[in-house]
């Protein structure tokens, strides 16, 4: 794939830090607002489909950081993960900090409200988790599959296995 | 071609008998009475403090159903990186 | 733990099994032992009688290959094992038709 | 039977994607129909938790709220999305696979295994 | 409370924790990475082990994911359960124990097996993901849960069906195999669908308890049978079956067979628990019944005339699921009459889920010693192989036993479930047994063929350099040998302790939905 026209270049840079902040802003209001971690993580995936349409394949090979995604996800996976497991005090996947006071702790009023940020426990938790494993797992996928293209392109070693 | 007839025939009985039970299960926009999703509904505030029924839902009653969701993702990431791995050696 | 296995009309019990087994080992060494004893090994007396001609260096020249086993079978049942084989068609499609084929039919079925 | 039309969407939904994955030759057109597949499930598992005259189950900011749709229904919905995209992009990497080693997306040329 | 407790959640986290590790393991080198595989399954081998105990010593096992206590299933003023509940009862601890000791015998068989390839890491953590797929599909109690993992599973093992990527059938096999299972999975999802809108609920147990079989019940089981008949590979949709396991690696093929006894968990957990007792009229079980007849005879008979190995073996599993549904599907057409229950139907049911272990076992090690020819002569061609019994002496000694004890020669322990089945079946229908003993005979007839082919017959010129696999394959497979061996000494231990029990709570609806919507605190 070849980079677009600089118009084309010049809007991607101008609006793609806006997906990315509504992107985090889904993902941290996932307990308030309609949305959660899934949802924010694919926005803000979305704004590397944009860079790698806009800027072409070359470019977005040269500055996306596979490792640093794949820590994303397996980062993400873990702090999901563990906060299920701390809550092995009373049983697996216990909310354990909703309406304690402290971290996300604190209650909200029943009914409809404005809406407290600091409450929920680990929902709130879960949702920055899964969204950062969103992000880095999309994100890889797109990747990998522009890979794919290439691969295809110029013919990688073949593993013999174990024939012969 | 005898067995694409077999095929469409059988695609349409499934379908026919799709559509059968789907206008047998509930009117639509009038539920029989749902006591699992009115206890969310006026539980989920007072019980997790939470504002987002649905995300109440997915993270904390029906949490396991997220982590296996993760790992559906997981997996899937890891079966795209297989497929489209560099080759040679470790 | 060591009693029978109660299949409702007969029983099993693979102790039996095993002692008899082992008498039937014995009986075959105790025939053995009766064999000649001036066998030895290397020498011409255990070489390959192929009818007198010369034993071929590789064996896949002498070995009945896998394909041409229970050639009488599967030509006595021709026609089954071409309808066979001709459903293992190797298309996604009607890989996917026949289930669908199955669903319609347990629906009739069922249904009526 | 108007007041069940989005059931008659789902079947059709379905009935469309099961033809595609059943009659079609392309690679690409059969995930298109079994993506159309998932999209049936998904909205049978809506269409089911909708009551009428609900407003959506979130209480930041809702006026007075006199009854809500059934949350359930979204929830397994979002989770059966996620699945379906991953089965997707999977789906999708195995047909560029296949291009780059059979040269063509017929699903008829590409039987070695038979028999 | 002790820790045992949470047993169950912790059979599906520790997979679950090995696989979202596996990436992070894999980077501190080889060793690391084979001390991960290997340790991760044997931990779930032994956590399964304990299940097993606990649930025989003290009744089914209920776990409330996030509840406030493990065992509160219904909160105050509900007669539903709201949350997750994975109920293990005798013949999901059945189930997990037969598929973690042979994902233990597929792991060590994968340390050495998969040498010759790259991206071990996400191999790994792959395999985790299907071991957890597996796992999780005979623990839950809950159906959309059951779903989720049945993705899981699905999706694990298309990755690893394709992990041989430069090899053109690989990639087919797994496209053939992902459609056929993904519209059998999202059939599964809309009959989930249906059994929510009629009841509004997603728990087995809770939609059991006030399940009436009405039109749109009808056409979720539908649903829900074809589609879990599909992911066992049941004659005629057992296509995907011979590709899929032809091309997976040994070990995986190993875990692929644990894998589809899940599904027909899956399948025997709808008919007998949801279901049950309102199922009503004996179409579904004649349906079942032949299904299983279907499956043994077409799936032995295109064995008989393969000449690829694990193709061939392949398609006789096919013929062996045929086995567990016969036997089951007896029982199930024998569950509303406690007569013929105690005449023949509960010794089908015996025979069935113990063919289930000796099938899980005996075929594992088959595909385990097929790899092993793979591996040390580089064909899977039977008329390339031959006289290779000098060359690999202990390959050659587990392929015997395994091929036996599959054919059910006395005194191994295939013979018993057979014989189990062959004698409750001729009650029913004496055709239906008849045509098992042919099944066997045709059974006995393909693995004498390759026994013959592979091991037997002359040496060749150029498999004169073949040398005996390494030592964690022979490790791998002599643990299954090891399970063999043991059920054929103690046949009856094994029926009393580990098949009886898990018969009993598949018969036992009313203690299965008393488990949950009767049970909290």
């Amino acid at each position: 794939m070849y980079s677009l026209s600089v118009i084309v270049r010049t809007i991607c840079d101008v609006f793609a830090w806006f997906l990315a902040v509504f992107g985090v802003y889904v993902i941290v209001h996932g307990h308030l607002t309609p949305g959660g971690g899934f949802q924010g993580g694919a926005v803000v995936a979305t704004l590397f489909a944009f860079l790698l349409v806009a800027y072409g394949g070359k470019k977005f090979v040269s500055f996306y950081k596979s490792n640093l995604f794949s820590w994303f996800e397996t980062i993400g996976l873990l702090v999901f993960m563990g906060t299920g497991l701390l809550g092995l005090g009373t049983t697996f996947f216990y909310n354990f900090l909703a309406g304690q006071g402290g971290l996300f702790g604190s209650p909200v009023p029943i009914g409809p409200n404005s809406g407290v940020l600091n409450s929920s426990g680990t929902i709130a938790l879960m949702n920055m988790a899964v969204g950062l494993e969103v992000i880095g797992g999309l994100s890889l996928i797109l990747y990998y599959m522009f890979k794919g293209i290439r691969l295809y392109e110029e013919s990688g070693s073949e593993e013999t296995g174990h024939d012969g | 071609m005898k067995k694409h007839v077999l095929f469409l025939m059988a695609l349409v009985i499934m379908v026919g008998t799709l559509w059968g039970g789907l206008s047998r299960i509930h009117q639509f926009g009038d539920p029989v009475i749902a006591p699992m999703d009115d206890y969310y509904l006026y539980n989920a505030q007072a019980e997790r403090s939470v504002n987002n029924i649905v995300t109440s839902i997915v993270f904390d009653y029906r949490g396991f159903d997220t982590l296996g969701e993760a790992a559906v993702l997981f997996t899937a990431v890891c079966s795209v990186l297989v497929v489209f791995r560099k080759g040679g050696h470790n | 733990m060591w009693s029978n296995v109660f299949t409702g009309f007969g029983y099993w019990d693979v102790y039996s099994w095993i002692i008899f087994f082992f008498i039937a080992s014995g009986l075959v060494l105790w025939i053995r032992s009766m064999g000649r004893s001036d066998y030895k090994k290397g020498t011409e007396q255990d070489e390959i009688f192929y009818g007198s001609n010369a034993v071929p260096e590789d064996g896949s020249e002498i070995q009945v290959p896998a394909s041409s086993a229970y050639w009488g079978f599967v030509e006595a049942l021709k026609g089954y094992y071409e309808l066979l084989t001709g459903m293992h068609s190797g298309l996604t499609n009607d890989y996917v038709g026949y289930m669908v084929v199955v669903a319609a039919v347990l629906a009739v079925l069922v249904l009526l | 039977m108007t007041g069940n039309l989005p059931y008659l969407v789902v079947g059709i939904i379905f009935l469309l994607g099961l033809y595609a994955v059943l009659f079609e030759k392309n690679l690409i057109k059969i995930a298109i129909g079994i993506t159309l597949i998932e999209a049936s499930a998904n909205l049978l598992l809506i269409v089911l938790g909708y009551r009428a005259g609900g407003s959506i189950p979130v209480f930041t900011l809702a006026g007075k709220v006199e009854k809500m749709v059934l949350p359930v229904p979204q929830a397994l919905t979002l989770t059966a999305i996620v699945i379906g995209l991953a089965t997707s992009a999977l789906m999708l990497s195995l047909i560029m696979m296949l291009y780059k080693h059979y040269g063509t997306l017929d699903v008829r040329e590409i039987r070695r295994l038979r028999g | 409370m002790s820790w045992h407790v949470h047993l169950p959640a912790l059979m599906i986290a520790v997979p679950l924790l090995g696989a979202f590790v596996a990436p992070v393991a894999s980077m501190l080198g080889k060793a690391a990475r084979n001390f991960w595989l290997v340790g991760v399954s044997a931990l779930t081998a032994i956590l399964s082990v304990l299940l097993w105990q606990q649930v025989l010593a003290s009744g089914t096992a209920i776990y409330v994911m996030g509840g406030e206590a493990f065992n509160l299933s219904l909160p105050s003023g509900m007669s539903l359960p709201i949350r997750i509940i994975l109920e293990v009862d005798a013949f999901s601890a059945f189930m997990a124990l037969v598929g973690s000791i042979a994902a233990l015998a597929g792991a060590i068989f994968s340390t050495n097996y998969m040498e010759k390839f790259s991206g071990l890491d996400k191999f790994t953590a792959l395999y985790f993901l299907l071991t957890t797929g597996m796992l999780g599909m005979v623990l839950t109690g809950d159906l959309f849960n059951f779903f989720v993992f049945l993705e899981i599973a699905s999706v694990a093992s298309f990755g690893l069906v394709a992990f041989w990527r430069d090899r053109p059938e690989a990639i087919e096999a797994s496209f053939k195999y992902m459609v056929v299972s993904t519209i059998g999975a999202m059939m599964v999802l809309i009959a989930i669908a249906f059994l929510y809108g009629r009841y509004n609920a997603v728990n087995m147990a809770a939609v059991a308890n006030v399940l009436r079989l009405g039109y749109a019940e009808k056409v979720a089981l539908v649903f829900l049978i074809v589609a879990l008949a599909m992911k066992c590979g049941t004659v005629p949709m057992h296509m995907w079956t011979p590709d899929a396991y032809t091309e997976a690696p040994a070990g995986v093929t190993c875990l692929l067979i644990a894998v589809s006894q899940a599904s027909l968990y899956g399948l025997f957990r709808v008919c007998f628990s949801i279901y049950g007792a309102s199922l009503g009229s004996a179409v579904v079980p004649w349906t079942i019944i032949v299904m299983g007849v279907l499956s043994m005879f077409i799936g032995v008979s295109m064995a008989v005339v393969q000449k690829e190995i694990k193709r061939l073996m392949a398609y006789h599993s096919v013929s062996q699921i045929g086995y567990m549904l016969l036997g089951l599907g007896v029982g199930l057409l024998a569950l509303s009459d406690p007569q013929a229950m105690a005449d023949y139907g509960f010794t089908a049911m015996k025979g069935g889920i113990y063919h289930l272990i000796n099938y899980t076992v005996c075929k594992g090690l088959l595909f385990l010693t097929a790899g092993a020819l793979y591996y040390a002569a580089g064909s899977r061609n039977l008329n390339d192989l031959g006289g290779l019994a000098r060359n690999m002496p202990y390959t050659t000694f587990m392929f015997v036993i395994a091929a036996a004890a599959i054919a059910g020669l006395p005194p191994f322990n295939g013979f018993v479930s057979k014989l189990l089945i062959y004698e409750s079946t001729f009650a029913v229908y004496p055709i239906l047994s008849i045509m098992a003993l042919v099944t066997s005979v045709l059974t006995l007839a393909s693995f004498v063929k390759v026994f013959q082919t592979a091991f037997l017959g002359p040496a060749k010129a150029r498999l004169s350099h073949v040398k005996e696999v390494p030592a964690g394959m022979l490790l791998g497979m002599s643990v299954l040998t090891i399970v063999i061996i043991g059920l054929t000494l103690f046949p009856t231990w094994s029926l009393s302790n580990l098949v009886e029990p898990a018969a009993k709570a598949l018969v036992d609806q009313a203690g299965y939905i008393s488990a949950v919507v009767g049970g909290g605190l």
